[in-house]
């Protein structure tokens, strides 16, 4: 009790003296210099009308690759901890049915999942959105056909083999730009288009399409992994 | 003339690439492929011959253009690469035969070919060091393959492999911040500009790459292991060649980047040699007697071989960093020779260990009338390694010397001395102990090895004779990179060298037909005298006993024991142990830091929140902090 | 201003939790609340008055009244890394529960020195 | 809107509060969703719509699937 105390009469310290500190930062007021400098010369330099695209895709590219190898150490991770052999798989799994609505029902929504979520990726550099929202909206639609159909499982082979493809072509393209061009890494040189076009602002849609289906199937995978985890290994005896 | 330096270089590892997929349809296939393209490099590399090319652009990098390049000293290297290389996979088709994942080994081999003839063909920083970096990792997975033992050895390698790998790595990274360009001329031109302290700076953190693959006295303690305990095929590879990459290395540091009168600018010189070189000198005059001692005490025949390497290598480090137009040409021939007689003797260590399965040395011995040519090999190796004439160490090894006798520097002549009369002692020791002596019982059956593993042997010991009598072979490449590299070329005959200023002359023909004809005389006699009787080597008693197969009357084991104790003493500090009480003390710390880092989150969440609530504390009551 | 407080709180109220919980769940649960905490400040402080979402549209393509865009960018990716790296914990919190058959920290730290 | 935000912060704070605690984990979990979502929407009043998706797809949705699998794998209860 007394530790719950003290550490509260800390915390409260810090929050009082944040938002005394903060007070001089003024909210909704001045903008950083390179929010500024992205926001004059993103038509120019990128061509993509969503310049939080601009941002994470072309300018802090290296950053989202990197971002993207965390993510796939994340899931790779996941998977080494719930490794199970096949055999043991077999064994454990039960078939449980939920009821018909959420089975047929399911059924009919998860295309238009995926349709919705390809049109977010697709459309990253014009609108709100982009790989990665697509990919995890995608992946959630893998999340309601497990809890439909709670003993089958995906692919996983397949699975890592897109999975596998995207990073290869972010990076393909990343190194196609740097040796061809010879000035940095994820050098946009494709030709930039016309502005709120859909083919437009060179590398920058291909990569985010790369990107949606990496973090997609990372997702699923890390899904699949804990629903398995949960129905066919029966871990609590 | 431009695209051949390319194609040159792609060479080895199309075929390495070829070699691996064809592995897949048959094994010959395979074969084919390896040594067909391994001799296409060597058979390329001769059209290169004495000839400069510059300038070949194959890529670029940062705005910095990727370049090959090709000159006398590195066309020297090239040949050792290529060479060694072709007669490796030869021997490899029969030693490694039934092993598993033939096919990676292969493109491996290939691989480190490549990555080597890449080092030697680099035109800029950026290229020699990405081939730098794809020679360490390559051969890395060489060496693992040794088995279990490998395994630990090829740690250490890659370790210190990758800590040289760094510091180089700083180095090129200093010179791009200044220069933008990273081909070997502007780096040249840069260095000639720049502060001495910046170019002392490079100068170290690029020779500590350096020193780590040529395995100077306090960074060597890789080899032996490394060397030891690879395949027997690729021991050859290692010692013959990767370690000649540092010497090229060297070469292209202290002659190709900078020059005698530069460093001698950098720092007070009162020596007849600049002071940086000097300290290279002695830490290579070092490192041939220490190791020459540390081999003399070995029992395991690689391990000795390993140990002989370093010092051996320290002789053409020794030969590189004396500046002078003899040494440097003393020190490039003793790397050619070095390449051929070390190769040479790891390769008939190969044949026996493929015989009999030991590398022990008190296990074998007698081995002289099962393997023949192993035998001969043996021979011809020991005597060039030993530096006796008519065979080529004798004349690279006399370059140093009188290289050294030019300059005055005596003791760094004594200890190069020491290191040539240890190595009768160890060599005398290897050959005794495989090949003379007593047959143990189980060898009964061995036979000699088959004909593609005789061949690399025929081969290196022909070639021992004709580098040793025609020493001018060589001398007519080393001249031209000698006046490449802006350094008097030295003046040879093909049998030698003429009387010059303070020099000496040598005429290895006339000591070479002394020796023949003394060697003819004494066949003679001895073919003349009475004959004595032949008794079997059983035929004998000892202390009243009548000695058995099974008694070894021949002392193999503890050879040198009495030497052993005398010099031991130098040994308790030897800079294995140094590493080992360093990885111990950081282990102890790390203990004792544990109790500050207990590893609970809410432990350390705890602390950040104390820490940040006292700053915090201070800045409201409107204290300050500093 | 208010958003600033709460993502100020939020962050504290997670702090709270690492600190005191021991349940491994709620432990994850606090690492999530302050991963959110400092989403929302970052994203607030990027933040200008009067300001539109920092997408060109065909009709807007005033670069002056936009947020920074730099903030967005940033947390966009912290986001997904943060619930990958959950994923991760999570998967150590079974492995942990079905090693000990307890979510106490205390119990399980009880094998470590 | 100044309002809505008021109102949208108390509400998110009171969540986390008792997301922390909450005996039973599946509620602490739930409420763990609601306060994503509920900053979802503080992003959307910041215009950041592409935050403001990822927050939701992600952290309302994904976050809280895995949160109550481990929940169902393991106990239910905090004792």
């Amino acid at each position: 009790m007394i530790r719950k105390i003290t550490y509260g009469i800390f915390l409260g310290i810090i929050v009082l003296s944040l938002i005394l500190f903060f007070a001089a930062f003024p909210f909704g007021k001045n903008k950083m210099a390179v929010g500024k400098y992205y926001l004059k010369n993103d038509i120019n330099q990128t061509g993509a009308a969503n310049v939080v695209t601009a941002v994470t895709l072309d300018y802090r590219g290296f950053d989202t690759l990197g971002e993207v190898t965390v993510l796939f150490a994340a899931a790779t991770g996941v998977a080494i901890l719930f490794y199970v052999l096949e055999e043991d798989k077999k064994k454990r799994e039960r078939q449980v049915y939920p009821n018909f609505v959420v089975r047929v029902g399911s059924r009919i929504i998860f295309p238009f999942i995926l349709l919705f979520g390809s049109y977010i990726f697709i459309h990253g550099h014009l609108t709100p959105g982009g790989g990665f929202q697509g990919g995890s909206i995608i992946a959630s639609g893998f999340l309601l056909l497990y809890l439909a159909y709670p003993g089958e499982r995906v692919n996983r082979s397949k699975l890592s083999v897109v999975e596998g493809i995207a990073g290869i072509t972010f990076a393909g393209l990343g190194l196609w730009g740097l040796f061809t061009q010879g000035n940095s890494f994820l050098f946009n040189f494709l030709p930039k288009g016309q502005l709120n076009m859909i083919f437009s602002a060179g590398i920058l849609p291909i990569i985010y399409i790369a990107i949606g289906f990496k973090v997609a199937s990372e997702f699923a995978g890390i899904v699949d992994d804990m629903m398995c985890e949960a129905v066919c290994s029966g871990g609590e005896k | 003339m431009d695209m051949s330096l390319g194609v040159l270089l792609a060479t080895p590892f199309v075929g390495g690439i070829l070699a691996y997929l064809g592995g897949k349809i048959h094994r010959w296939v395979r074969y084919t492929f390896a040594i067909l393209f391994s001799l296409l490099a060597f058979i390329e590399i001769f059209f290169f011959y004495n000839t400069t090319v510059g300038n070949y652009v194959w890529g670029r990098l940062f705005g910095s253009v990727l370049v090959l390049q090709i000159n006398p000293i590195s066309w020297i290297f090239a040949f050792i690469v290529t060479g060694i290389s072709f007669l490796v996979i030869l021997f490899s088709i029969n030693d490694v035969e039934g092993h598993k994942g033939l096919d990676f080994y292969y493109l491996e081999l290939l691989f480190v070919e490549g990555a080597m003839l890449g080092i030697t063909l680099a035109g800029d920083l950026i290229t020699f060091f990405m081939f730098w970096e794809l020679m360490s990792w390559t051969s890395y997975f060489l060496i693992i393959q040794g088995g279990k033992k490998s395994i630990t050895a090829g740690y250490k390698y890659i370790i210190m492999s990758v800590i040289g790998a760094y510091s180089m790595f700083v180095a090129i990274a200093m010179v791009f911040g200044r220069a933008h360009s990273l081909v070997f001329k502007n780096v040249s031109m840069l260095l000639s500009q720049s502060s001495p302290a910046f170019v002392i700076w490079f100068f170290v953190l690029f020779g500590i790459g350096l020193f780590v693959k040529a395995a100077v006295m306090p960074l060597h303690t890789w080899l032996p292991d490394a060397h030891s305990e690879a395949p027997s095929p690729v021991s050859p590879l290692l010692s013959g060649v990767l370690i000649k990459m540092g010497a090229y290395g060297l070469t292209v540091l202290f002659y190709g980047f900078l020059s005698v009168q530069l460093i001698g600018k950098l720092a007070p010189t009162i020596l007849p040699t600049p002071l940086l070189l000097y300290i290279v000198e002695w830490l290579a005059a070092i490192s041939i007697v220490l190791a020459t001692f540390l081999a003399i005490l070995q029992e395991d025949a690689k391990r000795l071989l390993a140990y002989s390497s370093i010092s051996q290598i320290g002789y053409v480090v020794l030969g590189i960093a004396m500046g002078s137009s003899l040494g440097i040409a003393g020190g490039l021939f003793h790397a050619l020779n070095h390449a051929i007689f070390k190769s040479l003797l790891f390769f008939v260590i190969g044949g026996v260990i493929y015989r009999t399965g030991t590398r022990n040395m008190s296990e074998l011995g007698g081995l002289i009338k099962k393997m023949p040519v192993s035998f001969i090999g043996a021979l011809f190796g020991i005597v060039a390694l030993s530096g006796v004439p008519p065979l080529n160490g004798f004349v690279s090894k006399w370059m140093i010397y009188e290289a050294l006798l030019q300059k005055k520097e005596v003791f760094l002549l004594i200890m190069a001395f020491v290191g040539s009369t240890g190595a009768f002692l160890y060599l005398y020791r290897f050959i005794h102990s495989v090949f003379l002596g007593q047959l143990p019982e189980k060898y009964k059956d061995v036979k000699e090895v088959p004909f593609l593993m005789q061949l690399p042997i025929w081969i290196l010991s022909a070639l021992t004779i004709v580098f040793g009598i025609w020493p001018g072979l060589a001398m007519n490449v080393i001249a031209q990179g000698e006046k490449f590299l802006g350094i008097t070329p030295i003046k040879y005959t093909l049998y030698g060298f003429p009387q010059g200023t303070a020099m000496s002359s040598l005429k290895v023909i006339n000591i070479s037909s002394v020796l023949i004809i003394a060697f003819i005389v004494v066949l003679a006699l001895y073919l003349m005298l009475p004959k004595e009787r032949f008794v079997s080597q059983y035929d004998t008693y000892a202390a009243g006993q009548v000695v058995t197969p099974e008694t070894k009357y021949n002392y193999s084991y503890g050879f040198y024991m009495f030497f052993g104790r005398v010099i031991n003493p130098i040994f308790k500090w030897s800079a294995d142990k140094m590493y080992e009480a360093w990885a111990r003390a950081t282990k102890v710390f790390g203990d004792y830091m544990r109790r500050v880092y207990t590893g609970n989150l809410e432990t350390y969440s705890s602390y950040i929140v104390v820490l940040i609530t006292i700053v915090a504390f201070v800045l409201l009551i409107g204290g300050k902090l500093w | 201003m208010i958003y600033y407080i709460g993502a100020f709180l939020l962050i504290a109220i997670g702090l709270y939790a690492i600190i005191i919980k021991k349940n491994l769940i709620k432990i994850l649960i606090g690492l999530d609340l302050i991963a959110s905490g400092t989403n929302l400040l970052i994203v607030s402080i990027g933040y200008v008055k009067g300001g539109t979402a920092p997408i060109f549209s065909k009709g807007n393509i005033l670069a002056k009244m936009m947020v920074d865009p730099v903030p967005q960018a940033l947390t966009l990716t912290a986001i997904v890394i943060g619930a990958s790296e959950l994923a991760l914990a999570a998967a150590f919190v079974v492995i942990l529960y079905r090693h000990y058959g307890t979510l106490d920290i205390k119990k399980i730290r009880s094998l470590k020195w | 809107m100044i309002y809505a935000s008021w109102l949208l912060i108390i509400a998110m704070i009171v969540l986390a509060i008792l997301s922390i605690e909450f005996k039973d984990l599946i509620a602490a979990v739930v409420a763990m969703g609601a306060v994503s979502l509920i900053i979802s929407l503080l992003f959307l009043f910041l215009q950041a719509p592409d935050v403001a998706m990822a927050e939701a797809s992600i952290g309302a949705a994904l976050t809280m699937a895995i949160y109550i699998i481990v929940v169902r794998k393991t106990e239910r209860r905090e004792k």
